[in-house]
């Protein structure tokens, strides 16, 4: 009882964690730290699942934080990297909107989704419960960091946050997906991660930058 | 022997169109057979129809389902004395159009003639299943069949960018019509789910949505039609078909338009309301009014006749609103009178503008030409031509002994009965409408003597025009045909009101009484109206042959050819005859504030000095232009959605989760 | 043998086989032959599964019934149709240059791919998998919209990435949540019948705002207004195939998703919620997309924004519920796969012959390839809904039951579709009547797919096979309730 | 039909033939007199019709059968539309085959046909006349039209024969409409039949006219029908007059014998009115042709508005 105590703290901790990391995303603008707060974000969450997997006795959220853990910590950070340096691009230029504007949005959208996130957290049967808020709170926090960036590398690497929150929520929520989904959305999230780093290659090629308001051609305005 | 022999007679008679329309696609481009022996069939299948039409009209309605269609909905077909009467339209005035098509199509009109064969054949069958249709879904999908075929028939001649935007326009037109037509099924069914118009009929609306369901159809029908404001495709796609086709849609399409509505105001809707007459009276008159100025001011020959048949259409459209007006206080007999005139005029119009619409397929074959400012003369040099076409014009004046007149003094003689309505600020008003139907006839003499006299009469006015050709043997059959129907219609209008009595009886729910012994037409009493053409024509004739004798017995009959006199004028060319401008030009003074006209004067300086007009319709300015300007502003504002950020379209996702979430969670 | 096993083993034997050879000279016709393979073994699945009634196959994993066995059998049959399009359409690609042996071997390669996730999507049992194989098609077609590497389809591809990527993690947020209540309901995993028996025991809160989530997922790929924005871009600027599979598959097969998720939705509800969001989006796109069109420059953008008017059309059916709306969606779904991608085959050839997808540069194709040119304007009559063609039937009874059931939607609708019809007509008839001055294609254009399509939309306006009305009505009483 | 029936038609048509000229004759002779000049005698016309029919048609080269056809057509409008007015007798078998309505369309055709005719030969005046012709007709048409619709809501008929055997039976009443109606008759009959103010037969001033740019172009035979056809109309709109507003002395068909009285009154009725043109077209001046559709729609107006009092005062004296 205490163990599983233990492992209700540390989650709830590894969740403020996350949440602040999000924060933390929203407000970098080096890319290289970027791509460093979303490794932590990958070892919290590979961290939450192994708690959660030894709490609740269930050997397969051991395998999720197996394959967390090995994808996002150790594959997509040295891919994007690799990426970056290669690209040779080191920062973002200028967020769309200010970044201490973004920050109080960030607030609002939190206190939003934990006021939504309330009455069903209650629902939960995990030990886990409480912190769906968190998970949808994270979701929308990348949501509106990739909106703000205007470059495609950061804008990537909102996405992949987005994702982690998704994971997150998974886990928190339901501990975790059935072991073939979770492998399936693992496969896909690698082999988006493979073409989108073809694509950066090839938006540099054809604009010589990376700054997505050259992708701004198509519009019927 | 099956249940409902006639109605399956002309549904196979439909499918013989469609079947010539095939054989049509398959006969691609060879001329040859299509014209020769396509075209003929097609006008021996519209002769079949019309005889069956004619059966049909005193026999007790016939129905049947087809196991084709929607699931719950299969096609419902059914054939009653209004659908023969139509069909009977239909058929005959085919049958004339057909024939002469037959020695028309014998160029290429852009579309290759297989393919004009196929669309036309088309065009005739959905028109006949039109009238058959029992169900809102059959109905709409001939409706819509009948837009299309007609609208590829349009832009035959598809390499004029002009003729491509009459077809555009035309069906854009046709198709927001048959959207209103199809809310206006929506309306009728109640809420039942049930489309066949068996059901719609046991249906009893509100006022209210029976009134909303009226007001649909006369915009639904009144935009087939051509009554004013839906009236702009009319003079732009009539023009621009090849002369049959202009023919068949003056002649015979419209009628469509006029059948559908009597198919909802009279059977469909369970009972009437005086204003709905009042209504479709003011629209039918402003129609009928417009309609005969813009006529008379047209430089154009199809364009007059497209604009005439918007004036007749416009007294059909008064005649049948006056038939619900008495029929909604009652007065049966009278609103059998109203709408025995209103089919008469229908019928009359049919033919006689497919004839003219063939003569001006004719002299255009002949001359290439169009411009009433590049004709004249040339009733000399394409006699057929002439003599058809004269005929054609003085039905279309309504002149007396001929069918548009019969037609005109039945709708003035329902005129007088209005007095006995029992609303005295309809009595104040109708008869003003009574005037105005008279002030639109006479200038529909007008027109026709402009039409006629610019086209056949006086000197050619280019040089080619001496060379033109006479129609050829089939056109002159086709014409013969038209002018025979024309005529039969005027001297006998006893007959046609009498055949007429079926279907004034099913919807006014009476009939002409008496039809008169024989030759007159009597509608109510001796004593009260009566009007024989046969005996007028044979007094006429009479006194033209006693004349005619007594002159040369009395006196002689010497002729001496000389140079015209022109008040002793020695150089006369054609140019000093008054153009077609010219002739309009009273026309424009008086109705001045009808149109919307640009002048170019010349001044004092004029190196070259020129004058010009050009007159305009007034409601494409007040009511088109604003609406495409309101949907491109629209579009405008709507094209901002979509402005190339990807920040913005993710935004947008974003706003819409907190949105749908703000609203789930409520 | 399970013939779903082919069904689904089919294409993706062929993306591998085609991965190797796609770039030899007679890969377009191995395209074509895996295809066809893919469509006969639907073909025996659909029978199969008229025979014996719905269901499940491979263990629990997968399941058929009518709603999903039908758009199997349209998407083998549209992809079958489109791979043989495909044949003289790449070949002239080829010749242009656009088109180099690496990148044919993998639109080949891509092409099986993006129809087996489709037919994955489609069969299986588990919503965690129809995810997983949605974002797969949302791969497979970023690659194939990319593939002619310029910069308007690189951005394209890269919006539609972004975008679809981030609806589709919203849809998994949403499918994580179905999860949770399921979990609470006692149906211990994610399989659609599972859920389907104890849906009434769904927790409503939770599954109100995993539709919230789902909806905004998927109805990003299915291209409701306003989360529209990837799907005129993708349209435009990809190879021609790959626009009338995206218009005539994958939205249908994003729509599917959506249906299914709202009848769990409304089990779980027991009110209109869901019905009403799709009633809404799905105006919205018809309108919004309808004011679109009077805008657009280039064919292939035009029918873009057309599908979206058509799916919103379909959406809003399907929200308005009931076993006649649900049929009538069905019915306009079917027919505008159809119909839309055969305008897309004719576009295609088209765009080639005149060597731009500029509107105003296209001019005349009667004259110069006239079964084009006609495929062309009796496939956009037939899309804007003119009678005899099957949309007018589908469109008829969408109307006719909004009249009945949301009066106030009618004129709405009715106001789109006149607009539609004014911006596309204007547009489709100067192309392809008047003069022309093209050159004729170096290969014969593919015509047999799109008169097939035409003649089965022609067809399915003026009679439906009964056997289908039966599917639709049996697929209708499963949807709509 | 009956045997007397079939000799007061007769009879009505020859008298027609023979007085119209004689009619015209003295409206001429009249005028001269207001005039203050001598006049030709009012048997001027028939040494015209006589002359004319002598000399040889000089037919212009372009003219084509129409031409030659219409002054017949004309001529047997006329004497039809004379046939089936009510002079001297109500019993006419002609009668139903044409009410007031078709009386109207019977004019109308004799001005489609006239001005068709203008049109044939192709010369600025011809055109000119037919335009003018026609611009008067479509407006004195449904101006005539509404005369007698006034007078069939009166007698609830628009059968001739009725209007004048229900208007003579009644009692002497002020009807205000058809005292409306009868101005505008005058107003229309003016118009129609080329007199002052819209046209003057006596000139060939190229301006104005009207009625004799049509027949420009015609001579001999040709122009004597069409001149006979212009009295025959005179006589016609006269005794449209006389039997709507003075229909007193009409034989009806019970009384054969009151022809004999019916005839002399007709004469004095005619001579009356033949004055009272003469008298209103020297007071009045010729005006422009640009004023005439003015001066036609006043006529029109008048005739509505009779209709309107008509129904108006529905109740009361009519």
């Amino acid at each position: 009882m205490t163990l599983t105590g233990l492992a209700q703290q540390l989650i709830h901790l590894f969740a403020a964690l996350l949440l602040l990391l999000a924060f933390a995303m929203l407000a970098q603008r080096r890319i290289l730290s970027l791509i460093n707060l979303y490794t932590m974000q990958g070892a919290v969450l590979a961290a939450t699942a192994a708690a959660m997997g030894y709490a609740t006795r269930q050997p397969h959220l051991y395998v999720s934080a197996l394959v967390t853990a090995a994808i996002k910590v150790g594959v997509i950070p040295y891919f994007l990297h690799r990426v970056t340096a290669r690209l040779n691009v080191r920062w973002d230029v200028e967020t769309l909107i200010n970044i201490p504007t973004t920050l109080i949005l960030g607030i609002v959208l939190v206190i939003f989704a934990f006021d939504l996130a309330q009455p069903i957290a209650e629902l939960s049967s995990t030990i886990a419960r409480g912190t769906l808020g968190i998970a949808l709170a994270c979701v929308l926090l990348s949501l509106m960091m990739m909106i703000t960036r205007s470059k495609a590398v950061p804008q990537v690497i909102g996405f992949l946050a987005m994702e982690n929150g998704l994971f997150f929520a998974a886990t928190a929520a339901t501990y975790g997906m059935p072991m073939v989904v979770e492998l399936g959305i693992a496969l896909d999230v690698l082999i988006g991660m493979v073409i989108l780093g073809v694509f950066l290659f090839q938006i540099r090629q054809q604009f010589d930058s990376l700054d997505i308001r050259h992708l701004e051609r198509l519009k019927d305005q | 022997m099956s249940a409902s022999p006639l109605l399956d007679g002309a549904l196979a008679l439909a499918a013989a169109w469609l079947a010539i329309g095939f054989a049509g696609l398959a006969a691609w481009s060879r001329t040859a057979i299509v014209a020769r022996l396509l075209f003929p069939l097609g006008a021996a299948v519209g002769l079949a129809l019309a005889g069956v039409a004619l059966a049909a009209l005193g026999a007790p309605a016939e129905a049947r389902v087809l196991p084709i269609g929607l699931p719950g909905l299969p096609f419902h077909f059914r054939l009653d004395a209004l659908a023969a009467a139509f069909l009977a339209l239909l058929g005959g005035a085919g049958a004339g159009v057909s024939l002469f098509s037959a020695g028309y199509f014998r160029r290429e009109e852009g579309t290759p003639p297989g393919l004009l064969g196929f669309q036309y054949h088309v065009f005739l069958a959905a028109m006949a299943l039109v009238m058959l249709a029992d169900d809102a879904y059959a109905f709409m999908v001939m409706w819509e069949t009948m837009a299309l075929a007609s609208f590829f028939l349009v832009t035959a001649n598809d390499r004029s960018a002009e003729i491509r935007r009459a077809g555009y326009l035309y069906l854009l037109i046709a198709h927001l019509g048959a959207i209103a037509i199809l809310l206006c099924f929506g309306v009728l069914q109640a809420n039942t789910g049930d489309y066949t118009f068996a059901n719609l009929r046991a249906q009893h609306l509100s006022p209210f949505w029976a009134s909303a369901a009226f007001l649909l159809a006369l915009a639904g029908f009144g935009a087939k039609a051509g009554l004013v404001p839906l009236h702009v495709w009319l003079p732009e796609a009539h023009p621009a078909a090849p002369s049959p086709v202009s023919a068949l849609m003056s002649g015979v399409m419209l009628k469509t338009a006029v059948y559908g509505f009597l198919r909802i105001a009279f059977d469909l809707l369970p009972a009437q309301l005086w204003w709905w007459g009042a209504a479709a009276l003011a629209v039918g008159i402003a129609t009928a009014l417009l309609g005969v100025v813009f006529a008379a001011v047209q430089a154009d020959m199809k364009r007059l006749l497209a604009w005439s048949s918007v004036e007749n259409l416009g007294l059909v459209f008064a005649g049948i609103g006056l038939a619900i007006l008495f029929g909604a206080y009652g007065m049966k007999s009278a609103a059998a009178l109203a709408l025995t005139a209103a089919l008469y005029h229908a019928l009359a119009h049919a033919f006689f503008k497919s004839l003219l619409f063939a003569a001006t397929g004719a002299v255009m074959h002949a001359t290439s030409e169009r411009s009433l400012g590049r004709l004249g003369g040339l009733l000399r040099v394409m006699p057929w031509v002439g003599w058809a076409a004269l005929a054609g014009a003085l039905a279309a004046a309504g002149l007396p002994p001929l069918g548009g007149f019969a037609a005109e003094w039945l709708l003035l003689q329902s005129f007088l009965f209005t007095p006995q309505l029992p609303n005295g600020f309809l009595n104040m008003l109708v008869p003003v409408v009574a005037a105005l139907i008279a002030l639109v006839a006479a200038l529909a003499g007008y027109v026709m003597v402009k039409f006629y006299g610019v086209v056949f009469l006086g000197q050619p006015r280019e040089e080619k025009l001496s060379r033109a050709h006479d129609a050829g043997g089939w056109e002159r059959a086709g014409m013969l045909w038209l002018i025979a129907a024309s005529v039969a219609l005027g001297l006998a209008p006893s007959r046609v009101v009498e055949a007429l009595a079926p279907v004034t009886r099913l919807l006014a729910g009476a009939a002409l009484e008496s039809a008169g012994g024989g030759w007159l037409l009597v509608p109510v009493s001796v004593a009260r109206a009566s009007y024989g053409p046969a005996l007028f024509l044979a007094g006429v004739l009479a006194c033209f042959a006693l004349a005619w004798v007594l002159v040369r017995r009395l006196y002689h009959g010497r002729v001496r050819r000389a140079p015209a006199w022109d008040c002793g004028y020695p150089w006369q060319v054609a140019r000093m005859q008054d153009t077609a401008e010219g002739f309009g030009q009273p026309i424009r003074q008086i109705f001045e504030p009808m149109f919307r006209m640009r002048r170019h004067l010349p001044t004092a300086f004029d190196a070259r000095p020129r004058y010009a007009v050009e007159v305009g319709d007034p409601v494409w300015h007040a009511l088109y232009l604003p609406v495409a300007r309101a949907v491109e502003a629209t579009a405008r504002f709507v094209g901002r959605l979509q402005q190339g950020r990807i920040a913005i379209y993710l935004a947008y996702s974003f706003a819409t989760v907190i949105a749908i979430l703000l609203w789930v969670t409520r | 043998m399970d013939p779903l096993l082919l069904v689904l083993a089919s294409p993706i034997l062929g993306s591998l086989v085609l991965g190797l050879v796609g770039h030899r000279r007679w890969a377009p016709e191995v395209n074509v032959a895996f295809s066809l393979a893919t469509f006969l073994a639907a073909a025996a699945l659909t029978t199969d599964v008229i025979a014996h009634g719905p269901r499940h196959a491979l263990g629990e994993e997968f399941f058929l019934d009518p709603l999903n066995v039908f758009l199997v059998a349209l998407t083998a049959f549209v992809a079958f149709t489109t791979a043989l399009f495909s044949r003289p359409y790449m070949r002239v690609e080829q010749a242009h240059g656009r088109m180099t042996p690496p990148r044919l071997r993998l639109y080949h390669s891509m092409y099986q791919m993006f129809s087996f996730t489709m037919l994955l999507a489609l069969t299986t049992n588990n919503l965690g998998l129809l995810w997983v194989a949605t974002e797969a098609a949302t791969l497979a077609t970023v690659l194939l919209v990319s593939v002619y590497r310029t910069a308007a389809s690189l951005e394209a591809a890269w919006k539609y990435f972004i975008l679809c990527g981030v609806g589709i993690a919203q849809a998994l947020f949403g499918t994580v949540l179905v999860y949770m209540a399921a979990e609470r309901a006692g149906a211990g995993a994610l399989l659609w019948t599972g859920l389907d028996a104890v849906k009434a025991h769904l927790d409503p809160r939770i599954m109100g705002l995993a539709f919230a989530f789902l909806f905004v997922g998927y109805g990003t790929k299915v291209g409701l207004v306003p989360v529209h924005n990837w799907l005129p871009d993708a349209h435009a600027e990809g190879p021609t195939p790959v626009s009338a599979v995206l218009s005539g598959l994958l939205l249908n097969v994003a729509l599917y998703a959506v249906l299914r998720f709202k009848v769990l939705t409304d089990g779980a509800l027991g009110s209109a919620l869901a019905g009403q969001l799709m009633m809404a989006f799905g105006l919205a796109s018809v309108l919004v997309a309808a004011f679109f069109l009077s805008r657009q420059r280039d064919v292939k953008r035009m029918f873009a924004y057309s599908s979206i008017e058509h799916m919103g059309l379909t959406t809003f059916a399907f929200g308005v519920g009931g076993p006649l709306a649900t049929f009538a969606g069905l019915l306009h779904m079917t027919v505008h796969s159809l119909v839309k991608s055969a305008i897309f085959f004719a576009v295609g050839h088209a765009a080639q012959q005149a060597g731009t997808q500029v509107m105003s540069e296209i001019r005349g194709l009667i004259r110069s390839s006239p079964t084009v040119g006609w495929g062309l304007m009796l496939g956009s009559l037939a899309i804007l809904g003119m009678p005899p063609f099957g949309v007018f039937a589908s469109e008829f009874l969408i109307l006719t039951t909004a009249m009945r059931e949301q009066p106030w939607a009618t004129p709405l609708l009715l106001l789109g579709l006149g607009v539609a019809f004014a911006s596309v007509l204007q547009r489709v008839q100067p192309m392809v009547f008047g003069e022309s001055s093209f050159a004729p294609l170096p290969q014969r254009p593919a015509l047999v797919p799109v008169f097939v399509h035409m003649g089965l939309a022609l067809m399915l306006g003026l009679w439906i096979p009964p056997y289908l009305v039966g599917w639709y009505r049996e697929a209708a009483r499963m949807v709509g309730g | 039909m009956s045997l007397p029936g079939a000799a007061s038609q007769l009879l009505e048509i020859a008298l027609a033939l023979a007085i119209a000229p004689l009619f015209a004759g003295w409206v001429a002779q009249c005028r001269a007199w207001l005039q203050n000049r001598s006049g030709p005698g009012i048997a001027q016309p028939y040494r015209l019709l006589h002359k004319l029919f002598h000399k040889d048609s000089v037919l212009a080269e372009r003219a084509s059968p129409l031409f030659r056809a219409a002054p017949y057509v004309v001529f047997g409008c006329m004497t039809l539309a004379c046939g089936i007015v009510p002079t001297v007798s109500t019993d006419l078998p002609l009668a139903p085959a044409a009410d007031a309505i078709a009386l109207v369309g019977l004019f109308a055709l004799a001005r489609v046909f006239i001005s068709l005719a203008a049109m044939d030969v192709g010369t600025a005046f011809g055109s000119l006349g037919a335009r003018r012709e026609m611009l008067v007709g479509f407006l004195a048409e449904p101006a005539l039209l509404m005369v007698f619709f006034t007078a069939a809501l009166v007698t609830g008929s628009t059968s001739l024969t009725t209007i004048v055997t229900t208007l003579s039976s009644q009692e002497l009443l002020i009807r205000p409409s058809l005292a409306l109606a009868a101005v505008a008759l005058v107003m229309v009959a003016l118009a129609e039949n080329a007199r002052v103010p819209v046209d003057n037969p006596a000139t060939h001033l190229e301006l104005t006219m009207i009625h004799e740019a049509l027949i420009l172009e015609c001579s001999g035979r040709h122009l004597a029908l069409y001149e006979w056809a212009a009295a025959l109309k005179l006589f016609a709109y006269a005794c449209i007059g006389i039997a709507l507003f003075a229909p007193w002395g009409i034989a009806s068909a019970h009384a054969p014998s009151a022809l004999l009285f019916a005839l002399p009154a007709l004469v004095g009725k005619l001579a009356l009115a033949g004055f009272l043109v003469a008298l209103l077209e020297t007071l009045s001046a010729k005006m422009r042709v640009f004023r005439v559709p003015e001066y036609l729609g006043m006529a029109f107006l008048l005739a509505v508005i009779a209709m309107l009092v008509k129904i108006l005062l529905g109740a009361g004296p009519q």
